[in-house]
């Protein structure tokens, strides 16, 4: 860093000075907004040398497993800072999001040193943890000799963060106790709505507030709009299908995926009078206003339709809503979003998905690992991703309390930050931890998939799923 | 003399086009996909006047990859070199390994000789995943995770078997008599099957290698499997591009187009080795 | 020069008895196959166990309860069906469209055999690559084939992503890349056919079905038997094609042996289960290629006695 | 008006081999016409060319008053049976010989009665029910020839029918197929290469060499009256003695100058006119004798004998003559040993006089060749 812009972060640091006439100044020396912001927050994690010794795995060198996607991105770009701040070297391996779960699980089953760190998503250390692959990142956070104490492990938002600690007992409830920090969250995922806003107005139609105004919106919007179906939702054969707007709404209307006996035993709830009730609404949505190839749509095809104008509205991951609005798309920048509460009393409490990071077992220096671990989930990189890369949504209290995030979302993507502010008190993961997650989930999605498709009636599909899942349940000792 | 009707006559002429396109029309669709921008390709209807375009592998052999919800380095190229890598070194193994080993069953009828070359040949056809799975496990264990090795070993399950059954097929059908002239001339064994046997065996080993290779080049399972991210084969590397391009549609079918024009390619320049290996390979022995 | 007052030794070479040759020269080929069955014999005892990598205090030998689980197991008994019911079709209609394309091709002329070798493009397609270009052109926004579709009347043609629609979908994949392999087998059958039977029949005024059923067929029938048992090897194990393609779905229409592994091994991390259901499969493949080798090596013996 | 006509009939293959050169040939309705000569000559492509499996170069083939060569085989209403027997593996030989007629809409009864009878003329009724395969060549001939025979054919072609078998049963097969043939009035062609069989079977003979033909006539007359120097020496048994000769006309004898100043001569009263003629305007002639015509006679001119062999009915005598050799037979066993000189004589009427280039018969017997 050269010496004359040094001094401006110091003394913006030091609060002599506004971020804006800071900006004004480093503009005003030839440094674009986007580097100088890189210059600040690399003052920002110097700051914070000073009260920890960042330098302590100088020299050492860590290998993580990342799943393509912009968190990801927004840490590539900012990954020098944490060379820089610790002295250490990391290197890593992306994959596509298609085969990256497996690549974890080959990874992680064979044992292998290779990586130390890895993304994850909740779901996946009901699997890691109980296998032994991933550590209680407790041990880390709670001890100060090892975690900055500018770390602020609290200012994580509460539903996120419970949501990624498990007692690892089948059926446990999340952030129990006695529950172990599987992951540290990185950025979440709410379902909502996101929509675009012409062709609402075209269609004439409004904003659903329940399961019954969303189906007849939907058809609203593919019959005023040529060419356009009207609700965007994933059906790929996969536990993913799920997760999103499916069980946002399921677990809206207070119905379950297991029940859990006092006892610990678990069985199906899926066919529940409720449930065939939502199952059979759901499916008729997206007979009637989905997409023509819907039972291949994972998340790439539902948020593209969307930016291309091929669908007027999608019930999905928050995030994809908000990517749609930018870059080349079709429909940038006529999009909105609202949130939705199937029940249509009450506020929205979507399912939510996080990105996490984990630090695998495997890995031949854990301390050395935390230091990254703390970095990138700290709240500095945190607001730098949020601010300046598309690294949302942030998991942080302190980054949502921040003006310029807000403006920013505000600005360019209507509705989003009201969205999230109304849903985020119920946001968690509204699915029973359990170790069949992925078989049984994925074995859902599948019977979803015949239900749409006429093979077998909802009742009876639900039935079926509910003998097959008890059955496995058993099998697995479970149920 | 062959006679047709002139009804005939047209009912073959219109089959074969029927054939012709049915089996052409995809490749020349994916490789005009592969010239047109996104803007061009998602026309509706569909047309085939569009102004050519070649970023798409401009973009692909640069590496970099924009799309709607990310951009991303694309290894795209390594891939395709680590698919040079793989198919090459599996034959060269194979053939080193293989054609010695066809001779013998060839020309030695030791005990037990069948039973070794049919369990030789049974590996392929036993279910890849069956032996890939419990190997993931291994790998990790003997160091092999992660190198060109241990992926070229396993891939010895489809070039190995694949040598050994056609070029000892050829081997079976040199006269030994000529082989046994030579030795009488005083020569060594190892003379003979170096000198006569090999070269007399070239078109069924050239043969076979190329169908090795191209095998090899096609596979999708074991790289799936075993190899990381800068070990992964085109055909591999080719569908995670699918998911993570989103909806480059342009450049997916570049990609496409890249990974099948070097088997294509062979297969054009080498056909009659190609054509002689299959039917050998199936048949004959 | 130095050497000169060397003497001339003939070199004392160990000599290996002839006998040993062939296993010296083949033991390097066996050794590398041999540690590739080393992973088979645990797949063996995987799949005697309950054995989930979610669940590793639960593992523990069960015997033979993964496969005795499999009888009441509706998912298994779809799994095999499916299985049986691709290989039957996509060998079935490769026999008859590779048979027909062979008898238009007989004649050796120019036109033919460079038809013959264009025809062996797709077969150097990767089949996942081959299902990608067939995943792009039935895409309902811009897919040719959903276009076509369209135009003869199907407007709600969705190919892979309808359930009654699928396994067409991926058996026209399947046909496309091994149509030629059967077509070029049965082509170089027909071609070694001795032509004075057919001069014969010909100048009898024989009708041309009656020497097609009666001469022609059973001829060929040693090429047909081979090419479709090695095609059936290949296409009980599918999973390149469906993978790419669908993933098994939708619904549970396309979860063949190995997709349906592959699944259970990498998402569920049901490992006895996987095994388990690979084994089976590679009984049925084991019983195949029995026969398929044994049919190969008698048509070996009999080429060699004729000639 | 003939039966079957070739009328300048080619087959030139890829433009450089010309394997049949303006080939006429005429044949009456149940005639059995033998082509005779040695490989190579065009024998083969000729029938082949009837049967319809090769097209013709130049010229036409017309039977039964239609022009046929631009027919498919099957139109023709030829049969055939094939030189390498070319059975239908996968039938039994029964079905062989049935699926002759499959072609035609017999009942299944007529065709039945009508393959036990050719098998039994064939006499191959024990393998009725085995696969080609299984059975010997001579087994595989016959079948080939029983299912030509099965057909009811305007033409009959049989190439090499019997090369095959035993000489017993060949002798035996020869009568029954000839009488075979003569009692149904059918047409044959017969391909072979071996006199006694043509002379055997065929009313006609057509000799070929080289893609031409060389002489079509009666077996007597090919004997008797050979065209020219090929056929002379192409058939009979030994061959015919051939000697370069000059002739010369003197008072009323006619003499022939052979080479060691050996003259032979003749009353001029024993050759016709038109003969004498002939020979005084052109003096270089080839002569041809018979072995049979060769006579032992101590006032003869001298031989020198150098083979001498029994052949158990008949001796054939080599002796070095003329500076080359001569052959006679003799009926009787004689007691000559090798070096031992003999006289010859030859008679007028054994005479078969040529000319020295193109090999054209001039005379035979005397009597002036009138082709």
């Amino acid at each position: 860093m050269y010496e004359k812009e040094k001094d401006l972060v110091n003394a913006y640091m030091r609060g002599q000075m506004s971020r804006r006439s800071l900006l004004r100044s480093l503009s005003a020396l030839g440094v674009t907004a986007a580097s100088a912001s890189v210059l600040v927050n690399a003052a920002a994690t110097q700051a914070l040398a000073a009260d920890f010794d960042w330098k302590k795995h100088n020299g050492k060198s860590i290998k993580l497993l990342l799943n393509k996607h912009p968190y990801t991105d927004a840490m590539i770009a900012n990954l020098d800072n944490f060379k820089q701040l610790t002295g250490m070297e990391v290197s890593y391996d992306i994959f596509p999001e298609d085969v990256y779960f497996d690549k974890v699980t080959a990874a992680l089953s064979s044992g292998s040193s290779e990586y130390d760190a890895f993304m994850t998503g909740a779901y996946m250390t009901w699997t890691y943890g109980p296998a032994g692959w991933i550590v209680d990142h407790n041990e880390w956070i709670n001890d100060t000799s090892k975690t900055n104490p500018n770390y602020n492990w609290s200012d994580m938002l509460e539903g996120v963060r419970k949501s990624c600690a498990w007692n690892g007992k089948p059926g446990g409830e999340l952030g129990s106790a006695d529950a172990k920090q599987w992951c540290i969250p990185w950025g979440y995922e709410q379902n909502n709505l996101a929509f675009n806003a012409s062709m609402l107005e075209k269609a004439q139609a409004s904003l659903p507030t329940n399961l019954d105004e969303l189906i007849e919106t939907a058809a609203k919007l593919q019959a005023g709009n040529d060419g356009v179906y009207g609700i965007g939702v994933r059906g790929s054969r996969s536990w993913a299908t799920i997760h999103p707007g499916f069980l946002s709404a399921y677990a809206n209307l207070g119905e379950h995926d297991l029940n859990v006996s006092d006892d610990g035993k678990l069985s199906a709830a899926m066919n529940t009078a409720g449930s065939k009730d939502f199952h059979a609404k759901w499916v008729k949505m997206i007979q009637e206003s989905g997409a023509a190839d819907w039972s291949t749509h994972t998340w790439y095809q539902v948020g593209t339709d969307l930016g291309a104008g091929k669908s007027a509205m999608i019930y999905d991951a928050d995030i994809l809503g908000y990517f749609m609005n930018g870059g080349d798309n079709a429909m940038a920048g006529q999009l909105a979003y609202a949130p939705f509460a199937a029940s249509g009393n009450g506020a929205p409490t979507p399912n939510i998905w996080i990105w996490s990071l984990a630090m695998s077992k495997f890995s031949k220096d854990l301390d050395a690992t935390w230091y990254f671990m703390q970095w990138a989930s700290g709240p500095e990189h945190g607001l730098f991703g949020a601010t300046k890369m598309d690294f949302v949504n942030p998991v942080r209290s302190s980054v949502w309390e921040d003006a310029g995030f807000r403006d920013r979302l505000a600005n360019s993507y209507p509705g989003y930050v009201e969205m999230h502010d109304v849903s985020a008190p119920g946001a968690s993961i509204k699915f029973t931890a359990q170790p069949l997650f992925f078989d049984l989930t994925t074995e859902w999605a599948a019977t979803l998939q015949k239900m749409v498709a006429n093979e077998v009636p909802v009742d009876e599909g639900l039935d079926q799923l509910a003998t097959s899942v008890d059955r496995q349940l058993k099998e697995a000792g479970l149920g | 003399m062959h006679h047709y009707s002139p009804l005939e006559r047209v009912l073959r002429g219109v089959a074969l086009t029927a054939i012709v396109i049915f089996f052409m029309f995809p490749i020349f669709w994916i490789v005009l996909m592969s010239l047109q921008t996104n803007e061009t390709i998602l026309r509706s209807p569909p047309s085939m006047v569009f102004e050519p375009t070649f970023s798409n592998y401009a973009a692909i052999i640069a590496g970099r990859l924009d799309s709607n919800v990310a951009s991303m380095g694309i290894e795209f190229m390594n891939n395709l070199m680590n698919s040079i890598i793989l198919s090459v070194g599996s034959v060269t193994v194979a053939l080193i390994l293989g054609v010695p080993a066809a001779y013998a069953f060839a020309r030695h009828k030791f005990r037990g000789s069948e039973d070794i070359a049919f369990t030789l040949l049974s590996f392929r056809f036993a279910p890849p995943l069956l032996v890939l799975l419990p190997l993931t496990m291994y790998f990790q264990q003997i160091g092999l995770a992660d190198t060109y090795l241990g992926l070229i070993w396993v891939y010895q399950l489809i070039c190995l078997p694949l040598i050994l059954w056609i070029v000892r097929g050829y081997f079976e059908d040199i006269p030994q008599d000529i082989e046994h002239a030579y030795r009488i001339a005083g020569h060594s064994w190892f003379a003979t099957f170096r000198k006569i046997a090999l070269p007399l065996a070239g078109p069924g080993i050239a043969a076979a290698a190329l169908l090795a290779f191209i095998f090899a080049w096609n596979n999708f399972i074991f790289a799936l499997v075993l190899a990381s991210a800068d070990k992964q084969p085109v055909t591999v590397g080719a569908l995670a591009f699918v998911t993570a391009s989103g909806i480059q549609y342009g450049q997916i079918a570049a990609a496409v187009v890249l990974s099948i024009t070097p088997t294509l390619a062979l297969a054009l320049y080498a056909q009659r080795y190609l054509v002689e290996g299959l039917s050998l390979g199936a048949v004959k022995g | 020069m130095a050497n000169d007052t060397a003497v001339r030794v003939a070199p004392a070479r160990f000599r290996i008895p002839s006998k040993l040759f062939p296993y010296l020269l083949s033991l390097p080929a066996l050794l590398v196959c041999i540690g590739i069955l080393i992973p088979f014999f645990t797949a063996v005892w995987f799949s005697l166990q309950r054995y989930r990598l979610s669940q590793p205090w639960n593992r523990g030998m069960n015997w033979g309860e993964n496969y005795l689980n499999f009888l009441t197991d509706p998912s298994f008994w779809n799994t095999l069906q499916v299985s049986l019911v691709y290989a039957a079709l996509t060998v079935g209609l490769e026999l008859l469209l590779g048979l027909g394309i062979a008898l238009l091709l007989q004649k050796r002329t120019r036109f033919n055999n460079f038809i013959s070798i264009m025809l062996l493009l797709p077969l150097m397609t990767a089949p996942a690559l081959a299902a990608l270009m067939f995943k792009l052109m039935t895409n309902p926004n811009f897919g040719i084939l959903s276009y076509f579709a369209q135009v003869l009347g199907f407007e709600n043609m969705r190919w892979g992503s309808d359930p009654s629609t699928a396994l067409l979908t991926v058996v026209l994949v399947d046909i496309w890349v091994y149509t030629p392999f059967i077509m070029i087998l049965l082509l170089a059958g027909l071609r070694s056919l001795p032509t004075q039977p057919f001069e014969a029949a010909a100048l009898d005024g024989v009708p041309r079905l009656q020497q097609f059923w009666r001469i022609t067929l059973p001829m060929l029938l040693p090429y047909i038997l081979t090419a479709s048992l090695f095609r059936l090897l290949d296409s009980i194990q599918q999973f390149d094609i469906i993978y790419a393609m669908t993933q098994g779905g939708p619904g549970d229409r396309l979860m063949v042996f190995q997709v349906e592994a592959y699944l259970n091994f990498f998402q569920s991390t049901n490992v006895g289960r996987s095994a388990a259901l690979l084994l089976i499969l590679w009984a049925i493949t084991f019983f195949l290629s029995n026969l398929f080798i044994k049919n190969w090596l008698r048509l070996r013996e009999r080429a060699r006695g004729e000639a | 008006m003939s039966y079957l006509t070739l009328a300048g009939v080619n087959k030139i293959y890829g433009k450089v081999v010309h394997a049949v050169k303006d080939l006429d040939l005429s044949i009456d309705k149940g005639e059995i016409i033998a082509l005779l000569g040695s490989s190579g000559c065009g024998k083969t492509s000729t029938l082949r060319m009837i049967a319809g499996f090769e097209s013709v170069t130049g010229g036409s083939i017309s039977l039964d008053g239609k022009q046929i060569d631009t027919l498919p085989p099957a139109k023709r209403g030829v049969a055939m049976a094939f030189e390498g027997y070319s059975l239908y593996p996968p039938l039994t030989i029964y079905e062989n010989i049935a699926f002759a007629l499959k072609g035609s809409r017999l009942a299944s009864s007529d065709v039945d009665k009508r393959v036990r009878e050719v098998a039994h003329l064939v006499e191959i009724e024990d393998i009725l029910d085995r696969y080609p395969s299984s059975v010997s060549g001579g087994q595989q001939q016959r079948v080939s020839l029983a299912r030509a025979l099965i057909r009811d054919a305007d033409l009959h072609l049989l190439d090499e029918p019997m090369g095959q078998l035993e000489p017993q049963l060949r002798a035996l097969l020869r009568g029954r197929v000839k009488h075979f043939i003569q009692e149904r009035g059918l047409t044959a062609i017969l391909v072979t290469h071996d006199q006694t069989e043509a002379n055997a079977l065929a009313d006609r003979i057509a000799v070929m060499e080289d893609g031409e033909l060389q002489q079509f006539d009666t077996p007597r007359a090919l004997k008797n009256r050979p065209a020219n120097l090929f056929t002379g020496t192409f058939i009979g048994e030994p061959p015919m003695n051939v000697f370069p000769a000059q002739t010369r006309l003197q008072d009323d004898r006619v003499h022939f100058l052979l080479e060691d100043d050996v003259a032979l001569d003749f009353d001029r009263a024993s050759f016709s006119d038109a003969v004498v003629e002939r020979l005084d305007r052109g003096t270089e002639v080839t002569i041809g004798i018979r072995p049979d015509a060769v006579n032992l006679d101590s006032n003869g001119k001298p031989a020198k004998v150098f083979v001498n062999q029994w052949l158990g009915d008949q001796t054939h005598i080599a002796a070095e003559f003329a500076g080359g050799s001569i052959v006679s037979v003799e009926h009787q066993r004689l007691a000559l040993t090798e070096g031992e000189i003999i006289g010859i004589t030859i008679a007028a009427q054994d005479l078969h006089i040529f000319e020295s280039s193109g090999g054209r018969a001039i005379s035979h017997g005397g009597q002036l060749n009138e082709r």
